[in-house]
This record gives structure tokens, C-alpha cells and sequence, in this order.
């Protein structure tokens, strides 16, 4: 190898920034010929790990283009879908075909866009037939790979309300006889339990 | 020996001149040890060959004139000034059989087994110093690739969430806000209206009870919370000069009267 | 070129930190040996004007180091250090694992807090195991950055290594009876030199 391509390479590798071939003249001793150096040096690379690349008017060493998944670290990363995705996911999969007015109003609150998109995303959800109502709104259906994530045959079996209830899955929220009260210290035992009974019973 | 002793008094002008800025350059030494080895390298002997004896007499020669140029010296100086003499007197004395310890030989053997070892640790310091260095003579790449870092987010969700998303969205309505439970309670503002209304017509003495509110007496929550409305509503009337309150004995009923208008 | 040799190659040429075997084989495809194409590799930049270096563990590529001159615009100006750090350094490189007390012996002079932070800050020092002598002191040893920026293979590699150890120089002689105690000397031999071969060996 020629010293004139050993500088070359050196300055090439070292540089921060690409070089052009005026300034690697300028660093070379003087009567070094870069330009030529450099294409010994392209050709030398040529096949290899990294490549002599040109940039504008200044030259490089870079990562050959087909091993750039080498420089790639890919992580998975597991999130808990959100409580509106879930939400949404849900109503789809006990009301579909259902339009997106629909899930608002089941809900309560408006659907964001970005929700629906990342239940499309996953494809949990797909769109369904149009609805023959007015304005002819598009409804969502569950795909079968949300079937398939969940363990389910068919949307068709998932629990009802009074199974859900049953199951215990209802239980974990306030009842609103527990609310603190005024002049609670008075009222007596028995009554207190009945009013919550009453609650909890269908 | 002798031959050494001549060498200290036919020091040339240069030696002389090298062992006053001896004692003025006190500071630039790192301590007693590095002293000994600058006083050991004049002698220009290999420092396994080094005659400790002398150097010992060097040495505290050296402390002799610090102190008549009142140089201040380190404590260490001082210390090792001392020991110094103590292995002189060591080296110089025939050994005494009964005495314990090292041998005055020994003691000297370390002493320069000391100064060849920090010799040599400044020797390869240098050599590791005067090595082909990063970012000086060598150089690392200068454009460094980063890795990326491809982020994959997978979302998980279980039968269960979803049971449970849906069970909270169609239970909602049994929900209610918290509100106090008011129903039980009177306040004070409404016993102030009410009795507004009626203090008019107390010209005579009226127990504060008949004041209740109608219905309110059954309950006993009720009853509690009317009554105390009530009173706080009496003592409120009596201090805005309205009605005046009276009771005739502890826990005995509490009676109130319009106030006339001062004349 | 093998596709082995030229995945090491763009990995090493994309690091400016040398990079181990073990992630060298982490991020090439399953199956790949990078160790066997380190060796074609090195092979192949001999004489070039940028060389497979092996630091400690690791593996770098450096520019060759008769062409430094053309560098001037990487070269970075290092602080100066200090007669005191310079000879610590080198106490911590020749006789590691190596106590504050022991270079305190080996000097005559108490080390200042200021040396050790500024090797330490460098992080060409480290703290290594602690003795298992009364007290139980830290130690100190070189680093892996250390030996890249000294360019050494490994601590073995030390100039005059071999010649200080054959002198007995790097040996622990415990000072005969009363020295004054410049530091102290009451290190256990065989643990000190133990512990040392430990590290200059493969």
C-alpha cells in the first residue's frame, strides 16, 4: 500500500467531517497527489465492511449500505394498552358492528382519533360494513387476530354483564352507600348493612 | 570510602553551585526520599553500588545548612534526618551482638533499595509518558456511527382488562358524584329564616323548642341536627340585640323573648 | 473478504470505543465467530494507515501512529500532569493492585487527594479490590482506557516490565526493622504479589 493512500486513510478515518481533496493535499506533505491516492484507495474498499464514499465535494468513510443493521439496536418494549384503548376495544368487541358516534355515546366521551388508530394499528379492530343510517357512518368490527389474542372463538363469547357481575369483576368499585355521611356515628348497625346489601344485590 | 570523601571536598564550582540550590530549592523536592535520590545522583554511581554512608553524610550536611540559612524544614526532613544519623552511627560502630534489630546493613540495603525503585518508577514513568498516545499520536475515528436504537412497542392487554374496561363503562351509571348527604341536616341559616319569621310574635317567654321544624322531631339524627340549628340560630338573634334568651337552671329548657326596641 | 471480517470491520470503523468480542458477537448475525475474523482482519490492516488494535479485552481501530503528524487538527490538548500524577500513575500501573499507603512507600511522600482525582477523573485509574490486609484499604488499578490511550495491549505490556520485575523492583520488601514510616510498609507479601500476577496474566 502506497503512503500516500496509508495518509489518506488515516485522515479519512480520523476526520470528523468529510474531507475534500484540497484540504487533504493541504495536510499531506507537500507533492502528495489525494486525488489519486483516493482512487486507489475506493477501489481498495470496495466489497469491504466500509466504503469510500463521495459527499458533495469531500470524501468519507461510511458503514457499507447493506450492513447498516449493524448499527441498529432493536429493543421491544411492553406497554399496558390505555384505559381509553381498552375502553373502546371493549365496546367494539360487545356492540360491533358499531359506529364511532356510537362508542362515543356508550362511553360518554369523545373517541380520539389516535386510539383508533393504534387498535387498527394492532389489528385488534378493522373496519365493518357502513351503517344504512343517515350519513352512512363507517362501524368497527374485532378482527380475528383480536380473537386469537384474547383466547376467544368468536366475539359472541364474551361474558355478559351479569356474568361479569357474577364473576366478582364488578366489586372493586365504590359502592355510594360507603360515602362518609353526616351524623354516620348514629345510624346503627342494621341499617347500614342493608342499604349496602341493597346495592349489591342485581 | 576515602576515595568518596575526596570526591565531597574537591567538588567543582559546578557541584558546589548544584548543592546550594540544594538547599534553597527545599520545596521542589517531593520530601526527604526524593532529596536523597537527587543528593545520590550527584555521587554518579549506580544506585545499587550507592554508599549509603555517604549519602547519609550528605544528607545531613544538607539539614546543617538549612538551618544555619533558617530554612524552614518539613518535619519529615527532620525525621529523616534522625534516622539517618542513628544509621550512620550504626554503620560506623562495630555490631553489637546483644542489640536487637536490623543491622545497620540491612537498614542501608533498604534505604537504597528504596531510592532504586523510585529511580526506576520515574524511569518508566517517563517511558510511559514518551509512548505513542491517543488523541496525540494515534487517533480514534472521528466520525463515530451511533447506534440506533430501533424502539419495538408491543401493547398487551388481557381478556380481563377488557371485561373490566367494558364493566366500568356500562356500571357507570349506577355511579353517582359525592355529594354530602344534606338531607338529614338543618342549618343554621335555615333555622335563622325560619325564626325570623315567628320572633315577632314572642312577646312572652317560648321554649326555644317549639322553634323546631315541623317533622323534624322523629329522627333522631333529625332531631339532633334541628336542635343544635336552632340553638346556634337563638344565640345568633340574641347577640344581634332580637330576642333575649333565659334558663332557669342547668339543663332546664332554654327560653327566648322578643327584645323591645330601646326607647 | 468473508462477510464475518467485513460485519467486524464496519462495526469497529463505526465505534470511536473499542469494542469487546462478546459484543462484537451480540451484534452480528447468530452464529457469527467475531474472533476468528478479528485475527483475517487484523491481518489485513497491517502496514495501513489505520490498524486493528487489541486493548485489554477489546478491539479498536486506530490510526497508525507514524502518522500522526497529519492530525494536528484532531490532536486534543491534554492537561499536563503533574511530576506527582505521572509518577503515581505509573506506581499504580507496574505494582497494581497497589494501596494508597504502598505508593505513599514507593514515593517518600504522601499522595495528595488532588493526584488521585485527577487519574481518577482521566479514568485512567480505578479502584480495584480491596486488601485483605488490617483495615482492608482500597486498591488502585489502570483501566481499560488506560492501556487504550498508552496504546497497550494489555498492563503486561508495560515498557520494562520484565526488567523491573526481574530487578525485584516491583516486589513489596517489607522495610527491616524500624524505618520511619513513610506510608506504610506492613503489606502481606504473597497477598500483594497474588494479587498482582492475577492481573498481568492471561
Amino acid at each position: 500500500m502506497g503512503e500516500q493512500e496509508r495518509m489518506v486513510e488515516a485522515i479519512l478515518f480520523a476526520s470528523a467531517q468529510p474531507v475534500s481533496v484540497a484540504e487533504l493535499n493541504g495536510r499531506m506533505p507537500h507533492g502528495c497527489d489525494a486525488a489519486e491516492a483516493l482512487v486507489h484507495l475506493r477501489k481498495r474498499y470496495e466489497g469491504r465492511g466500509v466504503t469510500v464514499v463521495k459527499v458533495g465535494d469531500t470524501w468519507a468513510i461510511r458503514t457499507a449500505p447493506d450492513l447498516g443493521f449493524l448499527m441498529q439496536k432493536e429493543t421491544v418494549e411492553t406497554r399496558k394498552l390505555s384505559r381509553a384503548a381498552i375502553e373502546t376495544l371493549a365496546i367494539i368487541a360487545y356492540h360491533q358492528p358499531v359506529t364511532r358516534a356510537e362508542i362515543e355515546e356508550i362511553r360518554g366521551v369523545s373517541v380520539s382519533r389516535g386510539t383508533v388508530d393504534q387498535l387498527l394499528e394492532l389489528e385488534w379492530i378493522r373496519f365493518g360494513r357502513r351503517k344504512m343510517t343517515p350519513g352512512r357512518p363507517v362501524t368497527f368490527v374485532v378482527t380475528p387476530s383480536f380473537l386469537d389474542h384474547f383466547g376467544l372463538e368468536s366475539a359472541r363469547d364474551l361474558p355478559g354483564l351479569k356474568e361479569l357481575r357474577a364473576a366478582g369483576l364488578l366489586e372493586n368499585r365504590p359502592p355510594p352507600g360507603a360515602m362518609p355521611k353526616m351524623g354516620e356515628g348514629d345510624i346503627d348497625d342494621d341499617e347500614a348493612s342493608a342499604g349496602q346489601s341493597e346495592l349489591f344485590e342485581d | 570510602m576515602t576515595t568518596r570523601n575526596d570526591t565531597l571536598f574537591d567538588k567543582s564550582v559546578e557541584d558546589r553551585l548544584a548543592a546550594e540550590a540544594l538547599i534553597v530549592d527545599v520545596d521542589g523536592f517531593e520530601g526527604p526520599l526524593d532529596l536523597l535520590l537527587t543528593l545520590s545522583r550527584t555521587q554518579k554511581v549506580d544506585l545499587r553500588k550507592i554508599s549509603v554512608l555517604e549519602l547519609a553524610r550528605q544528607y545531613l550536611s544538607f539539614v546543617e545548612k538549612a538551618k544555619e540559612l533558617r530554612i524552614e524544614l518539613a518535619a519529615d526532613y527532620l525525621v529523616m534526618a534522625a534516622w539517618l544519623a542513628f544509621l550512620k552511627s550504626r554503620l560506623l560502630l562495630p555490631p553489637d551482638p546483644t542489640e536487637e534489630g536490623p543491622s545497620g546493613e540491612e537498614l542501608a540495603a533498604h534505604l537504597a533499595f528504596q531510592l532504586e525503585r523510585l529511580q526506576a518508577m520515574r524511569d518508566v514513568a517517563a517511558r510511559l509518558m514518551a509512548r505513542d498516545r491517543l488523541a496525540r499520536d494515534f487517533f480514534p475515528r472521528g466520525l463515530p456511527e451511533r447506534m440506533e436504537r430501533v424502539r419495538r412497542v408491543t401493547y398487551s392487554a388481557t381478556l380481563l382488562d377488557l371485561m373490566q374496561g367494558y364493566a366500568r363503562i356500562r356500571t357507570r351509571d349506577e355511579f353517582r358524584p359525592f355529594v354530602m348527604d344534606r338531607d338529614k341536616v338543618f342549618t343554621m341559616e335555615e333555622a335563622l329564616d325560619r325564626m325570623r319569621g315567628m320572633i315577632g310574635f314572642a312577646g312572652t317567654w317560648i321554649d326555644i323548642a317549639s322553634y323546631m321544624p315541623d317533622g323534624w322531631a322523629a329522627d333522631p339524627v333529625k332531631w339532633r341536627s334541628a336542635t343544635a340549628a336552632t340553638f346556634a340560630a337563638s344565640l345568633e338573634l340574641a347577640k344581634e340585640g332580637k330576642v333575649e334568651l333565659r334558663q332557669s337552671d342547668t339543663f332546664a329548657p332554654i327560653e327566648l323573648r322578643r327584645r323591645e326596641e330601646p326607647q
